[in-house]
């Protein structure tokens, strides 16, 4: 598997942090819309009572000092957020969208299923430090936020969600403009173009792309490495306990059939989910047939259906964001095991969802000479 | 001039085809006088609207939702008012029991003979209104 | 397609362009996406006003229209035509009142002008939603079932019938006429009805256009306006039962008395020379009016409002038919005394009242009377009421005529649900609307003519059935395809979820279920477009087109922005 | 009078031999109940057809992962059960699934209703650490003395619906101190009865205490009023509503295990409630800035006036929020309020119309100009 995540960029710009990197970022996002060249920015915010952060579309630029791109949550995955704006057309409005990695990639896996436009979108990023589950935030605000801070002073990430600790994407660069605050130097961050629509971006705002990143490069590397380490060592733990059938479904038997993990995922696009579609929906002689082969079925029968279905519908393009554990009411680890799955299902067309948008949906292509393994008689 | 006379209410009004919008364009054309605060949505009968339009209208910012149609017994549709009745108590109901302000919304029987009805429902609606000041819900980004 | 909206504001005359300021409605206007053209005009709705916007279309290749102008009652159907004339879907257009409710309504210019830019901005905001609609024409069948060969039954069938439209005329009976046949004259004029109405028997029977069916019932009505498809059951023909198709139907099935049985203080039935109004018209037929005893009466007592406690409703004809029998009386037994016992008096109309003078003198009585009971004394007969200033009197006579209230027969509801047509608390049909529409009823090509609807004299039966022949001279025309309501609701199959809340509040019956695939399933052709479904359906299944939700809400967001 | 199964085995016991009963004698062919799925003692609904299976059922356990009456109308929306099947569900489970009969998305044919006085549940993230011994003793403790456990759901600890209105039969539950000893199952309807016959049991005759359902109910309706008043203090305008439901991400996994939302595609999930372009722009031109996804309020409010005429409180709405918004007690409370307005109790009768597709002339005179 490609372990060199990022495209190739040589070069960024070091920007200087006034007071603090959330002011430093908001502000990187006035000066734009001040000189025209966004119109409204899609940013995390703090809602009123302070129990959460949601993204919300900013035109008026003197409500960005409220934005939180640094949130310590992600109650709606961004790339939902992006087609939710975006989906049917691109509309006059110039939009800076600022996303975490994972949330790129989803918007990335969506463009290519027609469900955003990006054409006035430019999408930026910035190495993510993972996020809370929400449940612990939710909980108390106040310590939750101040226990976030300290975890991104000390590059800790125990009290983030169990994916989030392991993932080895949190760097990866697959929008037009990145933030780097790793490796930086202290009171600085990197931007990063990567795309000739994030370089126009800084050249209009008079920003030169010359400063050395290779300190951000490195640091990043040697986090994804780590990451990938851990991950493959946590997806073999995963794998021993829900591997065989029992497991499976003892890992799902307390599923309540409430669909929220397909809901918050970025990448179930459908309208009607066709787990929940008259294609299972049977006569009551059915259900009474079934349960009299075994004795006895839970009902709903379909909880296992779902879950396995679901992967083959969307683990192609998980991303691993984990918002399916931050949903499911029963705490169930589907983020874990869908992440577990994904890396091998990718892994088979070497396909790395939402690295890029050149890349074709496995499944929409094909190569005439592969996958000869698979087959039975193949010589 | 003081802040409360600044205020210009936007009231949603929803007519139906054969009796209120009728009844409007009478007070029009006798020359009535109400204030322009009245916008008025054209609906075959009061029976298409959705509980979920007023709502819309109500958190999109509408200082007042007006909801106006034949008489009952008139219905054009012989009895689509009724349920429309039935509907708009329920909302107004749930506005109220959520804590929001429900004497924003107005329901109203208004005849096609009745101009001076309208008008004087108009000016009663707008002068409520004003007296609740504006739709808070305007400027909320949180909805 | 690019859009390409045309906006073209009305001045009116002076009607607005003195109110509001047209220009910087141009103005606010014309940025708005895909709008091309914003101009004004001195009077849209004259022919030049036609020809210019037929032009302008043209010209600029307009796809959608927006006027602003007057009110959409006023001068819809104009643009709207505008529109068809040069080439563009006239559902592609939407007016925008900017003179009713909007110039004439303040003096203050710039309120008014800031009302008029909004209406006009949520207008175009609301055509970018539009879409084409295609106006359907499905063939119709000219022929008409009439119900009831009664006087008003057979008035709509001659009225009708036609080389190019066949009626069938259904009647219970043996034979044609209804309760007229059973009267010597009619009031006012006390002109013998038997020539009258014998000639207009004959001639339902001469006409070939005609098919009568007696002794018959309908036994099944299927479809909708311009198709339905009739059964008739002929029990004298050994229940054959017949079909056919019609495109229109007419309800006369008349009405019958009220039995004076459910009111025992009456005793009919239970003593002699007790008879109610009908067994005295025939008896009167015969030329004779005599008692059980073969005697001709020395007094009678007539007792109107019969059962109107029960029925709750006055039966508009009895006291006008109690005079009648008054004359008829007084005709026959010169000198009998004759007492009327009556609560009101109604005597409407333009000739009834001079009647009623004319009626009164030696011998003749009016009693206001409550409470009465009939009770036999020797050859006689004893009533018992109560006075005006509520005094407990007798009064004996030979006779007593009771005049009940009209009332539909009961086994006129069947026909109700082949119908869709609802009844009231007396069994009569209820029109469509009582003052708009009296002789229409919910279902569209379904009429209503004479008692069937409510109690009637034969004038008004008469003029009923005629407005019922109106009607559909004029829709249903041979040949004629017609166009149903292009406005109509539609219900998705994907999206509904068929729990039947469109079935429940639909006023027309327009919404079927199809059991197959448990789905509601709207009848373009009935529906009427009014959007209550729309409104019930929690799944927004259903749709309104041209009320679309769509549609309106984005008139609504913008007018409230 | 109604006749009483009473079986001298403890409740739990006798009703697992009654449905024993019902199987083995081919009464029905399948029961529908909770049972236990695992080793690990994980719960759900199951369809039982063998009488083997019934050891490890737990008709009254303590929890509602999902409302029966959403699990029964899928078993009978695609045809009713062609062979007899018993159902042991809870009210408000009976409640919801006579609401979503009406609208037919469901039969109560070939159907027998078992449910019992109910004392409430746990919430179902209770089961993610397993339901301990000593919260299984607490609870049965609370119900033999008719009292409200803390813990319970929000939404159980305010019913006063705790008695089934149509069930054929109903096992006593509530103040019920003898539970361990006597199984006592009331007879409600005919169908119940014959059932019921040839089983081997006492047969009484007498009316449910009165005096104790009403003195549990009292409880409940202070507990409810406590609840109500507590949430109205949050309800407060339109930023108080922003304050309550802003941390809504969106899931709708409120209106998916809500069992009286029965859409196939929700309305605020369909192409009418997505904005486009314009939209966007004309919300930033009034607001400045807009939450994305936005409508948040919208569908809390708009579901509101789309089932609150047929909300049974049975709480799953709270189960499965993942961010914790006091759903049922809102929906509870307006929903009772609207129902009150037209004296409708959801799911009492399956042939009462449910208001919003009937009307009456003379009615509302209040509200009307």
């Amino acid at each position: 598997m490609n372990t060199s995540i990022n495209k190739q960029e040589q070069n960024g710009a070091i920007i200087a942090v006034k007071t603090n990197v959330r002011d430093t970022i908001n502000d990187f996002f006035k000066k734009t819309m001040e000189k025209g060249i966004f119109d409204a920015i899609l940013i995390p915010m703090q809602v009123p009572a302070g129990d959460s952060f949601v993204y919300v579309l900013l035109k008026d630029s003197s409500l960005l000092k409220d934005a939180s791109p640094l949130s310590p949550i992600m109650s709606v995955q961004g790339a939902k957020a992006v087609s939710s704006i975006t989906r049917l057309g691109k509309g006059h409005m110039k939009i800076a969208a600022f996303l975490r990695p994972c949330e790129t990639r989803a918007t990335i896996e969506l463009t290519k299923l027609e469900q955003t436009n990006l054409d006035n979108i430019t999408l930026i990023s910035m190495d993510c430090p993972g996020v809370m589950p929400i449940s612990d935030y939710i909980e108390d605000p106040t310590k939750a936020m101040k226990l976030f801070e300290n975890a991104i002073k000390n590059e800790d990430d125990t009290i983030m969600r169990p994916v989030c600790q392991i993932c080895d994407k949190s760097s990866m660069v697959a929008g037009d403009l990145h933030i780097g605050l790793l490796g930086a130097k202290k009171d600085t961050f990197f931007i990063i173009p990567s795309s000739e629509k994030g370089k126009q971006v800084l050249s209009d705002l008079d920003i030169t792309v010359k400063d050395n990143i290779d300190s951000w490069t490195s640091k990043t590397q040697a986090k994804a490495e780590e990451k990938q380490k851990k991950r493959k060592k946590a997806h073999k733990e995963l794998r021993l306990k829900t591997g065989a059938l029992d497991n499976f479904l003892d890992t799902f038997a307390q599923c309540i059939n409430c669909h929220n993990c397909m809901r918050v995922c970025p990448v179930c696009y459908c309208r009607v989910c066709y787990f929940d579609s008259d294609k299972v929906k049977h006569p009551s002689e059915d259900y009474l047939q079934k349960a009299e082969s075994k004795g006895s079925i839970r009902f709903l029968p379909d909880t296992s259906l779902f879950q396995m279905g679901r992967m083959t519908h969307m683990s192609l393009s998980c991303v691993s964001c984990g918002s399916c554990e931050d949903a499911c009411p029963m705490s169930i680890p589907v983020a874990q095991v869908f992440s577990m799955i994904a890396d091998e299902t990718q892994e088979l067309f070497n396909y790395n969802a939402g690295r890029s948008l050149e890349d074709p949906l496995p499944l929409k292509a094909y190569k005439e000479d592969e996958l000869r393994e698979m087959e039975d008689d193949h010589d | 001039m003081t802040k409360d006379e600044e205020f210009k209410p936007k009231i949603l009004a929803f007519l139906c085809n054969w009796c209120s919008y009728a009844g409007a364009d009478l007070a029009g054309t006798s020359r009535l006088k109400y204030p322009s605060s009245i916008l008025p949505i054209r609906v075959m009968c009061s029976s298409r609207v959705d509980p979920l339009f007023i709502l819309r209208a109500y958190l999109g910012g509408a200082d007042g939702v007006l909801v106006a149609g034949c008489h009952p017994g008139d219905c054009h549709y012989q009895e689509g008012n009724y349920y429309t009745r039935r509907r708009f108590v329920m909302l107004k109901k749930i506005v109220e029991d959520l804590g929001l302000q429900s004497d924003r919304l107005r329901l109203a029987w208004v005849s096609a003979s009745e101009g001076q009805k309208f008008a004087k429902v108009s000016i009663d609606f707008t002068e409520k209104i004003k007296e609740l000041g504006q739709n808070s819900a305007k400027h909320n980004m949180f909805l | 397609m690019d859009r390409k909206i045309g906006v073209y504001i009305c001045e009116c005359g002076p009607n607005i362009s003195e109110k509001i300021d047209i220009d910087k409605v141009i103005e606010a206007v014309s940025s708005l996406k895909d709008v091309v053209i914003v101009e004004k005009y001195k009077l849209l709705c004259s022919e030049d006003g036609k020809n210019f916007l037929k032009e302008q279309i043209k010209k600029h290749n307009i796809t959608h229209l927006v006027v602003a102008a007057c009110s959409p009652r006023e001068h819809q159907q104009t643009f709207m035509n505008v529109c068809e004339n040069a080439g563009i879907n006239p559902y592609l257009f939407q007016l925008v009142n900017i003179r009713e409710q909007c110039a004439w309504i303040t003096e203050d210019k710039e309120e008014a002008t800031k009302k008029a830019i909004k209406l006009t901005k949520a207008a175009i905001k609301r055509i970018y939603y539009h879409t084409p609609l295609e106006k359907k024409q499905i063939d119709s069948n000219p022929d008409v079932l009439v119900i009831g060969g009664g006087i008003a039954g057979i008035e709509a069938s001659l009225q009708l019938a036609k080389p190019d439209r066949k009626v069938y005329l259904v009647e219970k009976t043996s034979s044609l006429g209804g309760l007229v046949k059973n009267f010597e004259k009619t009031y006012p004029d006390m002109i013998p009805s038997a020539p009258f109405i014998q000639q207009k028997i004959e001639k339902v029977h001469k006409n070939p256009n005609i098919t009568i069916f007696t002794d018959s019932e309908v036994t099944g009505i299927l479809g909708f306006f311009g198709n339905f498809e009739v059964k008739v059951n002929q029990l004298a023909a050994e229940n054959k039962t017949t079909d056919f198709d019609v495109g229109a139907v007419i309800l006369a099935t008349g009405s019958t008395l009220f039995d004076p049985r459910k009111s025992p203080q009456y005793n009919y039935g239970t003593v002699d020379n007790v008879i109610t109004a009908l067994d005295f018209e025939q008896m009167n037929l015969t030329g004779k009016i005599v008692l059980k005893n073969g005697k001709p009466p020395k007094s009678a007592a007539i007792i109107h409002c019969v059962g109107r406690d029960k029925k709750g409703y006055c039966s508009e004809i009895c006291c006008m038919y109690s005079l009648k029998f008054i004359r008829y009386l007084k005709e026959k037994i010169p000198g009998i005394l004759v007492t009327n016992f009556y609560s009101d008096l109604c005597i409407p109309g333009k000739s009834h009242q001079k009647f009623y003078e004319q009626t009164l003198g030696k011998n003749v009585e009016f009693k206001r009377a409550e409470n009465i009971e009939i009770h036999k004394k020797g050859e006689q007969l004893d009533i018992k009421y109560r006075d005006e200033n509520g005094n407990t009197n007798k009064s004996l006579v030979d006779m007593v005529i009771l005049s009940p209230a009209l009332e539909v027969p009961s086994d006129s509801s069947t026909l109700g649900e082949f119908l869709g047509i609802s009844q009231d608390d007396g069994n009569f049909f209820i029109e469509e609307h009582e003052k708009l529409s009296p002789v229409s009823t919910s279902t569209e090509g379904v009429y209503l003519a004479g008692c069937t609807q409510g109690p009637k004299s034969i004038p008004d039966t008469i003029t009923q059935a005629e407005a019922v022949t109106g009607k559909i001279l004029s829709s249903l025309i041979p040949g004629k395809k017609i166009e149903p309501e292009v406005k109509v609701s539609y219900i998705s199959e994907s999206f509904c979820i068929g729990c039947k809340t469109c079935l429940d509040v639909c006023s027309y019956g327009c919404i079927t279920f199809n059991e197959v695939k448990k789905i509601s399933v709207v009848n373009e052709v009935i529906c009427r477009g009014c959007g209550n479904c729309v409104a019930a359906c929690p799944s927004g299944a259903a749709t309104l087109k041209h009320f679309t939700f769509r549609q309106l809400y984005q008139e609504l967001s913008e007018a409230v922005q | 009078m109604t006749k009483i199964l009473q079986l001298k085995k403890s409740t739990e016991q006798g009703i697992l031999e009654f449905l024993k009963f019902l199987l083995d004698t081919g009464k029905v062919k399948g029961i529908f109940t909770l049972k236990k799925i695992n080793t690990k003692g994980d719960i759900a609904y199951s369809l039982i057809t063998s009488s083997e299976e019934l050891t490890d059922a737990t008709p009254f356990f303590p929890l509602m992962p999902v409302n029966a009456g959403k699990l029964l109308s899928r078993f009978t929306l695609k045809g009713s059960a062609t062979q007899p099947v018993v159902a042991v569900v809870k009210p408000c489970e009976l409640r919801a699934f006579i609401e979503l009969v009406k609208r037919e998305q469901g039969s109560l044919e070939n159907i027998l209703f078992i449910s019992s006085t109910c004392g409430g549940v746990y919430p179902s993230s209770m089961i993610v650490n397993g339901i301990s011994e000593k919260e299984l003793t607490a609870y049965w403790d609370a119900v033999k003395k008719a009292e409200i456990l803390q813990n319970l759901r929000p939404a159980c600890k305010g019913c006063t619906e705790f008695v089934p209105y149509t069930a054929d039969i109903t096992v006593d539950l509530v103040g019920h101190t003898n539970l361990d000893k006597h199984c006592s199952m009331f007879l409600n309807t005919t169908k119940g009865e014959e059932f019921a016959k040839d089983m081997k049991g006492e047969i009484l005759t007498k009316e449910i205490d009165k005096g104790k359902i009403d003195k549990f109910r009292n409880k409940r309706e202070a507990e409810k009023k406590k609840l109500f008043n507590e949430i109205n203090s949050k309800m407060n305008g339109i930023d108080g509503l922003v304050e309550i439901f802003g941390r809504c991400i969106g899931c709708h996994g409120c209106s998916k295990v809500c069992p009286i939302c029965y859409c196939k595609l929700c309305e605020f999930e369909s192409p009418d409630s997505e904005y486009d372009p314009s939209n966007y722009e004309s919300e930033l031109k009034r607001r400045g800035g807009v939450r994305v996804p936005p409508g948040t309020l919208y569908y809390q409010l708009g579901r509101l006036t789309h089932i609150g005429i047929s909300c049974v409180g049975c709480g799953c709405c709270d189960d499965v929020c993942p961010v914790d918004i006091p759903l049922s007690l809102i929906f509870k409370k307006i929903g009772e309020s609207v129902q009150n307005m037209f004296d409708y109790v959801p799911g009492k009768d399956v042939d009462e119309k449910i208001p919003l597709i009937t009307f009456e002339q003379e009615e509302f005179a209040e509200v009307e100009e």
